[in-house]
Order: structure tokens, then C-alpha cells, then sequence
């Protein structure tokens, strides 16, 4: 019901509620769940995120993976929330309030300009958006993408059918080696680089050790890296400081969840992070430079 | 990575609660930024010469679930986040590391008992804040609230937690978003004559809004507390009341502060200094900054030398409460 | 002049209060538009089901000085008319002219004691009112707002009213703007207990605005009532709060409604009917059937035949109080 | 100070609170007010009024009387609000919100278009802004104003000046006789219909009574007249309903002061008004029909 717009606060503090329009299942763990909004697909840009109430249950932060059909983003089950959201059917209602946070920055686009774009795990969904936007954008654009297993290789096709409009070279790893190389979406990165080095930017999401392990990667070839990350999230909006993850208060959910990676190298990039009570973690992950 | 202070061009603007002193009257309200060491550093760096940690308990609490925010029509807010934090061992890292900034910090805490209380002041103080705030009044935790309305609970936890600090770390009572102001004013009596070197009015107010697609409270909590601009007119007649009243501790007025000019209608009202928490959302963390650089312009224009002459000079001959 | 009747093209808004049967679930709220028969005419030519007069005493009353009202950040509002009337027998002829066409009347009534509370309903009954609603509860005029904070004195008034209309006109208790709902859902209980059949939520909440050039309060009477969006979260709270409390007689939601949405979020909350004051500002009085509209289209797209259906279903599994 | 008017409610419910700019001595019981209100200037026409808040005492309207030098009304010292007014001096602080109601309605002019202006007593103030207004548009202008004696002839000068930029004709009636016409300023208007009885438009402002005479006069000639009205205000914005007319609901803060003589006949104009607390009083004046 559009009624009242005139008098609502922002989509951003304020939930868009609305029947669920499509949902598909896209890995055994992972479904896309599209819906109308329009005000936050106008407005969205690849790497920002939505909070999603899933009602009665809880309210959680989800890349925006499309804004082509509605607003689109893709779940994996993972807990109490997530369970509940794959349980939903087109016609379920679910809120949504965004676009949260800052996206990729795509540096000016040229004949000579080529992009990597690496996504691991569930962190394909921002990865897919960005690819859509660079290649509109007139970028050559590479991808890396990795997952467990073939199966998991979350929009596979999506990035298959990219190959006709702009992706250049699509390659995947496993940690099983059912597709592609044997290893991860870093491996897979590796192998591009191998091949041709002249990258003029890396767009990357996908789980934290991952990306430091990217990081390292890409030093070495002084490819700018820009990683999306991820914090347990509150408020989205970058009042309740929970995403903080530096000493300059640098929020995920504000300032973020896209940085350069060069400016994490005093936060909790890769070392910590915290749960629902605020308390710290060490983050752990098998790094590539040890 | 050594966090730069604000440059201090506002002059007029220092004033004193009780013995501390502060380079302007803003300080960051609990609950907001205050996760994270970094956080209050963002805050001070903003312009807040004080900051006010999120509330800590003995026990880490992981909160209400989401949405924990919900927008409310003209800029004003509701929240549920239900006080999640680590437990006061976990949190004082993020304390000392912002203590050590030179940045000073006000510990905010909870309890179920007045020993609870008491024993999460005593480690704030040991880490060294510059005064301790006592939420005697979240309204959507348990009952919170209630605690905060009644003078005798009040009288006990205050009475415990001074005992406790042995009166060296300042002792702060923030008082429920409540409308009943005689109610209220024999809690802040009974916080003052407990001991209390301050008063902090309010804390946000009960609240309940409803998504009319699902039928459900649009927080998870259910229930909510109500701050931003909605509430300050409501704060600062609790202010008035209190200073009316004949409280003599400082008050430290909160409640929808966006610009200088809301400061200053609170200073008239008789704060002596106030919290900003839901304007961060509105103006960012420089909203500090931008709020001082507004009572400075108003002092300049006004010809008033400090803002603290303003405390309580509202001229409101003929009004009654 | 007959005025005439808005069309009725809005089906599934009829809604019962007890024994009153009205059209659709808004009425106008007390002290807006009601000091001349023409005003509530007007409000009911702008689809209002029911009009509710401006509170009358026995003795005229001239009301504070201006200013009366004051804006407040986000369309929300201040007033302090100070309920200037001009005592019930004059304005008997403001409540015929405006029942003469048929025109479903609330009449309002305030006194300085049970007995003249009676008295002044008595008068309105004899007139021919649909109901008569007691305004316990407003924050700027004496003792009002605290007579409607003591469950004592409320059951006193409230019995002697009853008593002397015979139980032949309801009565309704309009609720202090209170945010201590345990005290509320108390004054609730007493007033269901003495009689009362149907109870309005809430009436305006007590707040301050400064002028901070003139250091003054910005409205007369220093003291005012808070009315409009700022509010309405805090009263679907106390009619949720009500609801859940067991009240069985109906209860009138009122505080900050705008839109048709606002109306579903207080039915959800428990409420059976609407009041609408501030609103008549913001859309002017044609509020009544622009909201009356809104939630018809809710009602169509929702598939819902009767508003009547909605009354306290919210889903607040989970929610505690 | 404007520091935060993106965030202030707008004028017509809140008080701009600013120093008196100046203050002219118009006649021995009236003077006349600017203050700095430029939103409010810019809106106004000539009719509409603003609520003027004398701290400390009330807040009473007051009809705009020019808007060239800021916002300038002009009162009449009768009570204790307009006392205390009459006390201030430049510099000192008044609130005024506005622009309120509606103004005076100026028909299509060309070139044949004559129109009448009728003040009397303090009505001076919107029938000179009025004049001003109208010639402006272009309009030829027959200007009566009426009062107690040659002194109380309120803003004389002012009428006296426009006769250089478009007033026609301006016929002054005191009830002394110590100026012009002995009789008020209906004898005035007579007068200049006796003459010239071809105007399109008649606006007017003053004592009830001179309205409801000056009314029965112009029906003679079908002239269209439009009164401003004065009743008793408690909000200026059409919320408390104090001011209402008649069975309509018509409010002279909000649908008048100024209205359409020929509407009024089912209303209270030239009956009844009412006083602080509401009640009903009957007006007492001199008829000329009787
Ligand atoms: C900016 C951002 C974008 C994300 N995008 C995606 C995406 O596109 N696809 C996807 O599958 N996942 C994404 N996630 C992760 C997703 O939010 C979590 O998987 C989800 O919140 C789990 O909720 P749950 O209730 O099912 O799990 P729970 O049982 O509540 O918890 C399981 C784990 O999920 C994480 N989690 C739970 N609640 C939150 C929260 N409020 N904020 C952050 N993490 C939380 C925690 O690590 C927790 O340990 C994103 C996270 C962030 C911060
Ligand atoms: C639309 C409008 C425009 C007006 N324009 C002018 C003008 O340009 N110049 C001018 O001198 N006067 C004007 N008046 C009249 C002016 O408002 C009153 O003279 C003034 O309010 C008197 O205030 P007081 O406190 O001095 O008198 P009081 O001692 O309070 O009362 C004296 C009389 O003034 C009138 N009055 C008092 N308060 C109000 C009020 N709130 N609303 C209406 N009338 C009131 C009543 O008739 C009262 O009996 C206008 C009135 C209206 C309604
Ligand atoms: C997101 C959020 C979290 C809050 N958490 C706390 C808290 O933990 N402890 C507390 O005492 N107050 C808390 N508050 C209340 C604020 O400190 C403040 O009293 C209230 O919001 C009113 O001020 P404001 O209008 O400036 O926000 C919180 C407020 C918000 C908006
Ligand atoms: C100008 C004004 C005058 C009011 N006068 C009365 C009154 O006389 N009696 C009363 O019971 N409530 C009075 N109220 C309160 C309203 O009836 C209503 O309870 C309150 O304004 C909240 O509703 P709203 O937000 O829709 O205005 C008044 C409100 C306003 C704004
Ligand atoms: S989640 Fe609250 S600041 Fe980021
Ligand atoms: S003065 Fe309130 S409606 Fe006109």
C-alpha cells in the first residue's frame, strides 16, 4: 500500500513490506528472493545491502544481487532467520529496507580498462551485480568465483550467461574439485592473474580469510582491491556502532560494507570480529602467506 | 592510528557538571556508537566533548531480535535494540582504549539488583571514566522502566552504587521518559539525596508502532522506546519540572537535539549540559561540531559570554506547572 | 443552509461503540473546530461519523493567553487553549443546531468536582448528546491531567456521572497522556469498573517549547499539550497496553492520526474507533473521508469486509509488555 | 538566527521571533510595526493578517499593511495586548507568524477597471496595502476613508501619496467633521458613486457595522464587494474553530478575513460575534437602511 508515502521516514530506517514476487532456488543452500521496491532498486548500486525482516523472526543485512526484476538478493541457510526466509513462498510477505551502506566504486571506465571481480562462497550475490553494472559500464571484466563444491557455485549460470555480454574469462575453483580448479575462488584469481596480470581494479566478497588471502595476492601485483565485508549488524544505518571494526569508527554498515582493502590494515580486517553481544572474536582461516 | 581532536574554536562553550568539566555541553547519549572503542572516538572526533558508553551489565545480554530501529514520521526514531552487550569484562578494552585518548567517558550501567549495579560501577570506575551513568530506565528491558519510576528502588541502587565508588567517581541517574512529572521529580529527589552528582532526563519513551501488511510490531521486541524530535518538547518540560523543583545536582538534558537552537532551549529549561544519541542518525557524527558551531553563533549574536549563564533562565513569569 | 450529508460510498467502515452505531470509525476530536455548531458541522461534512464537542464546564472559562498553539518539528503540535468555553448553557445552542441534522454528538465535560462533572452532563444528556465523553486529562488546565492519574478520584467522577444520567447516555473517559501505563491501564480499570462505556486514548501529552530569542515559553500558558504524529506511537501503545490489559469496553484511539494507515495500526492495537484533532491542520477537514478512502483501499486489498474485523489483531506472539 | 529553519515548522504555526525593525506614530492611538519576516513578506496579499505575539501578554492578529520594508502592520491601542505593543521600541522583540487566511481577490484588471477601496477606523491597514497592490496591477483606483476625526484619519499620508501613482480620486469622511465629508467613510463611498458609479470591485475593512451599510449601498449599484472581517482568534489556522461564521464552518482566520459580501447573508456578519470564551454577543450599530 502506497498511501501514506508522503508521510513514511526513509526506506532506510523504515521497511518496505510487500509480497514476496519470486523466489529460486539457485544452490542446496541458496535461494534469491526478489521484490517490488522500486524506491530502493532506483537507487541501489552493487555492494550496498538491504535489511530484511523476516517476520515474527528477525532482521538480517543481504547483498542486493539484481535490481533488474525488483529487488533481488540470495540467502544461504545458515540459522534461525535464514531457515525461516527459505520457508517463504512468492506471495509471503517480507520488509526490506535499503539500499544500506556505500558500494563498489567503479574507477572511470576506458577502452584499456579490464576488472577482476572474485567472489567466493555466498559471496557471489554483490559480485553478480557489480559484474551486470561494469560490463553496462563498458568494462572487460574477468571473474573468479569459488564454493565447496560444484553444486555451491552460487549464480554459476548467471555468470555463464555474462560470457555473451561482456565477461571476458569465467573461472571457477572448488574446495572439491567437482568444477573447475581444485581449490578456492583465490586460486581461481590466481590462475587469471597468471595469465594476464593488467588488471585496473578487483572487486571482491566472499568469506573474510578468503579475502585476506586475495589481499596478499594483490599486493604483489598493486591491483587496488575493494572487498565487501561482513558484521553482525543492528541497526544498518551506522547509529548503534555495532559493525565498527576500527578506532576511527569505521562502520560496515555505513561506511561500508565496501572498503579499499588498504585502508583495513589498522581495523579488525581479518583479526576479529563480533557477535550478537558485542563481544569480540578472533577470526580464524587458513592464510596463503604463512 | 592516533585519533585528532577537534579543533576547539568555540569559545563560550565550557561548562561544568558538577566537578567535571567539558569543552562544550555535547556528549555522545548511551546506546548510540558506543559498541566500539572507535565509536566514541568517531563521536568525539565529531565534537562531542563527552561520551556516554552503551549500556553494560555484569552478564553479557546478545539483545532483542530485529528490526531493532524503526523510523518514525519527522526524523524521530524507535528502537529495541534490548542493551545487547559483552558483560563489563569483555567491555573494558573498548573503554581503556578510548580512555587513553584523553577522551572522557561516562560508563553506563545496569543491574538487577542494586550489587549488580554496584559491582559494574565499581569496574567502570576502576577503569577510570569520568563518571558513571546509571540506566535506571530503558523501557523495553524487562523492567527497567519500572525501576526508574520508583523512588525507593532508585533511593536503594544509588545509595549502593555511591557506597560502592566510595564517592570518587561521579555518580549519574538517567530518568525514565516518563510524563508524570511529580512521579519523576520524587525519583530525582530521592536519586539526589542518595547521592547522585547528576541527573540525566530522559531516556526514551514507551512506544508501540505497528507494519498494518503483517500485523506485526515493526520491532522484534515488540514494544519500543521513542526518541528524536518527538520527544523533546517532552524532555524539556521533565528539565523544567526538575529544575522548578528545586534540584540542585546538574541536569544533562536528552531528547531529539538536532541544532544549537534545541541545546539552548534545554539550557534554558535548566540543563547544564546534554546528550545527542538520535541526531547522529540525522546529522552524522559531526553533529556535535555543527550543533557547537550553532551555540556559538547564538552566544555571539546574543552578546553572551558562556553558555552556562543561560541554565535555567528561561523567563517564564506567569507560567504555572 | 442545510448542510449536507457526505456521500456514504465506503462500505466495511460501519463500526459500533457499545450501543453507537456509527458510519465510519473517525470522529472528531474535542476542542478542535467544536467551539460553534458550524465547526462541527463542518468536520462531519468532511466525513467525520461523530463530533466531539469542545469540553464545556458549568462556569465560562476564557482560557490562556496566546500564544494558544505552536508548531513542532514534524508536523506535530502544542497547544494550550486553556479549554476556553463559555459555560454550558450557552453553548447548549451549538450542540442542537449541530443535532438537528442528524449529526451523532459527543459532548465533552469537564469539572472542578464530581457533582459539577454531572451537572454539566446531565445538561448535554438533556440535549440529546450520543455520548458524553469526560475529560479528565488536560495537561495545561489545573488539576485536570492528575484527577485523570488517580484511579480514586476517577471512579468518583465517573460514578456520580453515570449515576445521574441515568445509565441512559454512555459515558466516555478520555485518558491522561501518560506514558506510565500501569498507572493507566489502573485509571482504565477504575473508570470500566464505575461505569464507563468506552474509554479515549489519549488525550494530549504534557510538554514545554521555549522561544529562545525571548528566552520564553512559546505558548501562553507556558505548559502545554503535545498533539499530533509525535504522539501516536506513545498512544497506540496505551491502547495496546489497554487491549491487553483485558479492558472490554471499547476504547477510541486518538494521538497523531494522518492516514488511513494510522487508523489500521490503532485497530490492530485495540482500538474500535479513531479521533482526529491535529490532522484537521495538516489535511484539513476533509481529513475524515480522505482517511475514510484509505482504508477502504486497504480493506479491498486486503480482502478484510469489516474494519470491525481488525480490532486488537495484531501479531504480537512474542511480544512481552 | 537561521540556523535551523530546515528543521522549524513553518510560520504560519511558529512564532519568527526577531527586533522590531521600527515603529511609526501613525495616529494619536495607532502605530505601525515593521519587523523582518521575509518569508512571510514574500508570501503575503494584501488581506491576510499575522498573529502578533507580545511576549509576555497575548498574541493578536494583525492585518499586513505593507510588505515593502518588511512585514509592517499597524494597531490601534485598545486592550492590554496593544498596550504593551504601543511600549516597544525598535530593537525590541515581537514573534509574528503568517502570512494567515485568505486575502482580498483582484479581478482580472484592464483597462476599463475601476475600483472602489472603503476604510474606515483601523480598517486602513489591508485597503492600503490593497491600493498599493491594485495599482500595481494596473487597476484605477477610488479610494474612502472614514474616521473618528481628521486625526484618527489612519495612514492619510499614505492614500494622500498614491494619488501621484494611481489613485483617482480619495474622499475622506470624519464623524467630526474636522476633515472632508462630515459622516464616515460610507458617506465617502457615496459620495464617489454618486460621481462615478462604475467600478467592477469594491474591497473594504473597518467597524462591522460600516461594512453591513457599506453592503446595503453597493447592492443598489451591483457592485461586488468583499468585506475583511474581524473575530475573535485563538489559532489563526482554522484548528479551533473560534472564529467560525456561520453553519458552513467558515473560519475568518482560514476561509476569510476576507469574503465575498454576498456569501455572508446566512451568517453571523452584521449579528452576532463572539467573545474570548466562545459566547455568543449580538453587534450593535447604526443601520443606514433603517
Ligand atoms: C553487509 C552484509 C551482506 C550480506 N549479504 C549476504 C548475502 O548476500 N547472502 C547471504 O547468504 N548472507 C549474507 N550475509 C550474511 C547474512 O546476513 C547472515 O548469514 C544471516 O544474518 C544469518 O542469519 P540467521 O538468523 O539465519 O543466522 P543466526 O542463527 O542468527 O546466526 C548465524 C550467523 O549469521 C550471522 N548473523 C546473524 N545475524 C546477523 C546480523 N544481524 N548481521 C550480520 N550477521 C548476522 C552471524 O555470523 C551468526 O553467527 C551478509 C551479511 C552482511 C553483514
Ligand atoms: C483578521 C484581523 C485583523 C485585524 N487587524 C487589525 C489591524 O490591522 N489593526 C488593529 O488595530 N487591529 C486589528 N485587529 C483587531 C485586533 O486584533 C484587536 O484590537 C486586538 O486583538 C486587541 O488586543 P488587546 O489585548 O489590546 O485587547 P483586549 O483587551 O484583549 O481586548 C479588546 C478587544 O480586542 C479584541 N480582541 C482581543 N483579542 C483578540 C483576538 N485574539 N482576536 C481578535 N480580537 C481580539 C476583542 O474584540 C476584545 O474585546 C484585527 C483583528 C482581526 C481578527
Ligand atoms: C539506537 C539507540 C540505542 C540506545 N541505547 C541506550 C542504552 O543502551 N542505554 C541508555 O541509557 N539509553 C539508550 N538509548 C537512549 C538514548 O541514550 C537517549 O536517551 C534517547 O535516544 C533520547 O535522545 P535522542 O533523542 O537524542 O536519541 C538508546 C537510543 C537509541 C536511539
Ligand atoms: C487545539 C486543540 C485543542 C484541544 N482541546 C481539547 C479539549 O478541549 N478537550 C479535550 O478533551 N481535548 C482537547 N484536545 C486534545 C485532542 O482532542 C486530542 O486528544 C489530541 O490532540 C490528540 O489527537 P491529535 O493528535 O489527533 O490532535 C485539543 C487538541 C488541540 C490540538
Ligand atoms: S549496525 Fe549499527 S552501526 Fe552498523
Ligand atoms: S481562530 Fe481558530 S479556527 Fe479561526
Amino acid at each position: 500500500m502506497t498511501m501514506n508515502d508522503n508521510f513514511n521516514p526513509s526506506a532506510i530506517i523504515r521497511p518496505i513490506v510487500t509480497p514476496i514476487l519470486g523466489v529460486t532456488t539457485e544452490t542446496p543452500r541458496t535461494k534469491a528472493f526478489t521484490i517490488s521496491a522500486p524506491s530502493i532498486g532506483k537507487h541501489a548500486v552493487p555492494g550496498q545491502f538491504v535489511m530484511v525482516w523476516v517476520p515474527g523472526i528477525d532482521e538480517i543485512p543481504m547483498s542486493i544481487s539484481s535490481v533488474n526484476q525488483g529487488v533481488e538478493f540470495a540467502a544461504a541457510r545458515v540459522g534461525d532467520a535464514t531457515t525461516q526466509l527459505h520457508k517463504l513462498k512468492k506471495g509471503d510477505l517480507l520488509g526490506v529496507r535499503g539500499p544500506l551502506g556505500k558500494g563498489f566504486v567503479f574507477p572511470k571506465a576506458t577502452e584499456e580498462k579490464i576488472m577482476l571481480l572474485v567472489a567466493g562462497g555466498c559471496g557471489s550475490p554483490p559480485i553478480a551485480f557489480a559484474a551486470t553494472m561494469a560490463i553496462r559500464m563498458g568494462f572487460v571484466v574477468d571473474v573468479a568465483l569459488g564454493a565447496t563444491s560444484k553444486a555451491e557455485l552460487l549464480f554459476f549460470n548467471r555468470f555463464k550467461d555474462l560470457e555473451t555480454q561482456g565477461v571476458r574469462r569465467f573461472v571457477v575453483a572448488t574446495d572439491d574439485g567437482s568444477d573447475g580448479l581444485l581449490g578456492t575462488s583465490v586460486d581461481a584469481a590466481t590462475f587469471l592473474l597468471d595469465t594476464d596480470p593488467a588488471y585496473s581494479a578487483c572487486l571482491a566478497c566472499g568469506p573474510e580469510g578468503m579475502l585476506v588471502n586475495l589481499n596478499t595476492l594483490l599486493q604483489k601485483y598493486s591491483i587496488p582491491l575493494q572487498v565487501s565485508l561482513e558484521r553482525y549488524m543492528k541497526c544498518g544505518v551506522g547509529l548503534c556502532g555495532h559493525c565498527i571494526i576500527d578506532l576511527e569508527g569505521s562502520r560496515v554498515c555505513h561506511e561500508g560494507p565496501v572498503f579499499d582493502a588498504k585502508n583495513l590494515e589498522e581495523s579488525d580486517f581479518g583479526k576479529v570480529t563480533r557477535d550478537a553481544t558485542g563481544k569480540k572474536e578472533p577470526l580464524q582461516f587458513e592464510s596463503n602467506t604463512s | 592510528m592516533a585519533p585528532k581532536k577537534p579543533a576547539k574554536n568555540n569559545s563560550g562553550l565550557a561548562i561544568k557538571i558538577g566537578s567535571i568539566e567539558l569543552a562544550n555541553p555535547t556528549i555522545l547519549a548511551s546506546g548510540v556508537l558506543g559498541v566500539a572503542a572507535g565509536g566514541l572516538i568517531r563521536a568525539w572526533q565529531g565534537g562531542a566533548a563527552a561520551v556516554v558508553t552503551k549500556t553494560v551489565g555484569i552478564e553479557s545480554r546478545t539483545g532483542h531480535p530485529g528490526p531493532r530501529i524503526v523510523g518514525i514520521y519527522g526524523d524521530s526514531l524507535m528502537n529495541a535494540m534490548g542493551i545487547p552487550n559483552p558483560g563489563i569484562q569483555e567491555y573494558l578494552p573498548e573503554i581503556e582504549s578510548t580512555i587513553k585518548h584523553e577522551i572522557p567517558v561516562i560508563g553506563s550501567a545496569l543491574g538487577n539488583s542494586p550489587d549488580e549495579f554496584a559491582s559494574v560501577a565499581e569496574q567502570l570506575a576502576k577503569a577510570g571514566v569520568t563518571a558513571i551513568e546509571l540506566n535506571v530506565s530503558c523501557p523495553h528491558v524487562g523492567s527497567l522502566y519500572l525501576l526508574g519510576m520508583d523512588p525507593q528502588s532508585v533511593t536503594e541502587v544509588v545509595t549502593e552504587v555511591v557506597q560502592r565508588v566510595k564517592g570518587k567517581t561521579p555518580v549519574w541517574v538517567k530518568l525514565p521518559g516518563s510524563t508524570d512529572y511529580p512521579c519523576l521529580v520524587k525519583v530525582a529527589q530521592a536519586a539526589e539525596a542518595a547521592g547522585a552528582s547528576a541527573l540525566v532526563a530522559l531516556n526514551t519513551l514507551p512506544a508501540l508502532a505497528i507494519d498494518i501488511e503483517s500485523r506485526r510490531p515493526l520491532l522484534g521486541a515488540g514494544i519500543g522506546g521513542l526518541s528524536g524530535p518527538a520527544v523533546k518538547p517532552i524532555a524539556i518540560r521533565a528539565v523544567w519540572e526538575l529544575h522548578q523543583a528545586g534540584i540542585a545536582i546538574p541536569i544533562i538534558g536528552v531528547g531529539g537535539i538536532l541544532t544549537g537552537s534545541d541545546v539552548i532551549e534545554y539550557f534554558l529549561a535548566g540543563a547544564s549540559a546534554v546528550q545527542i544519541g538520535t541526531g547522529v542518525l540525522t546529522r552524522g557524527s559531526t553533529i556535535f561540531s555543527n550543533v557547537c558551531n550553532e551555540i556559538s553563533d547564538y552566544l555571539k549574536e546574543h552578546g553572551i559570554n558562556q553558555i552556562s549563564e543561560l541554565v535555567g533562565r528561561i523567563n517564564d513569569a506567569g507560567v504555572s506547572s
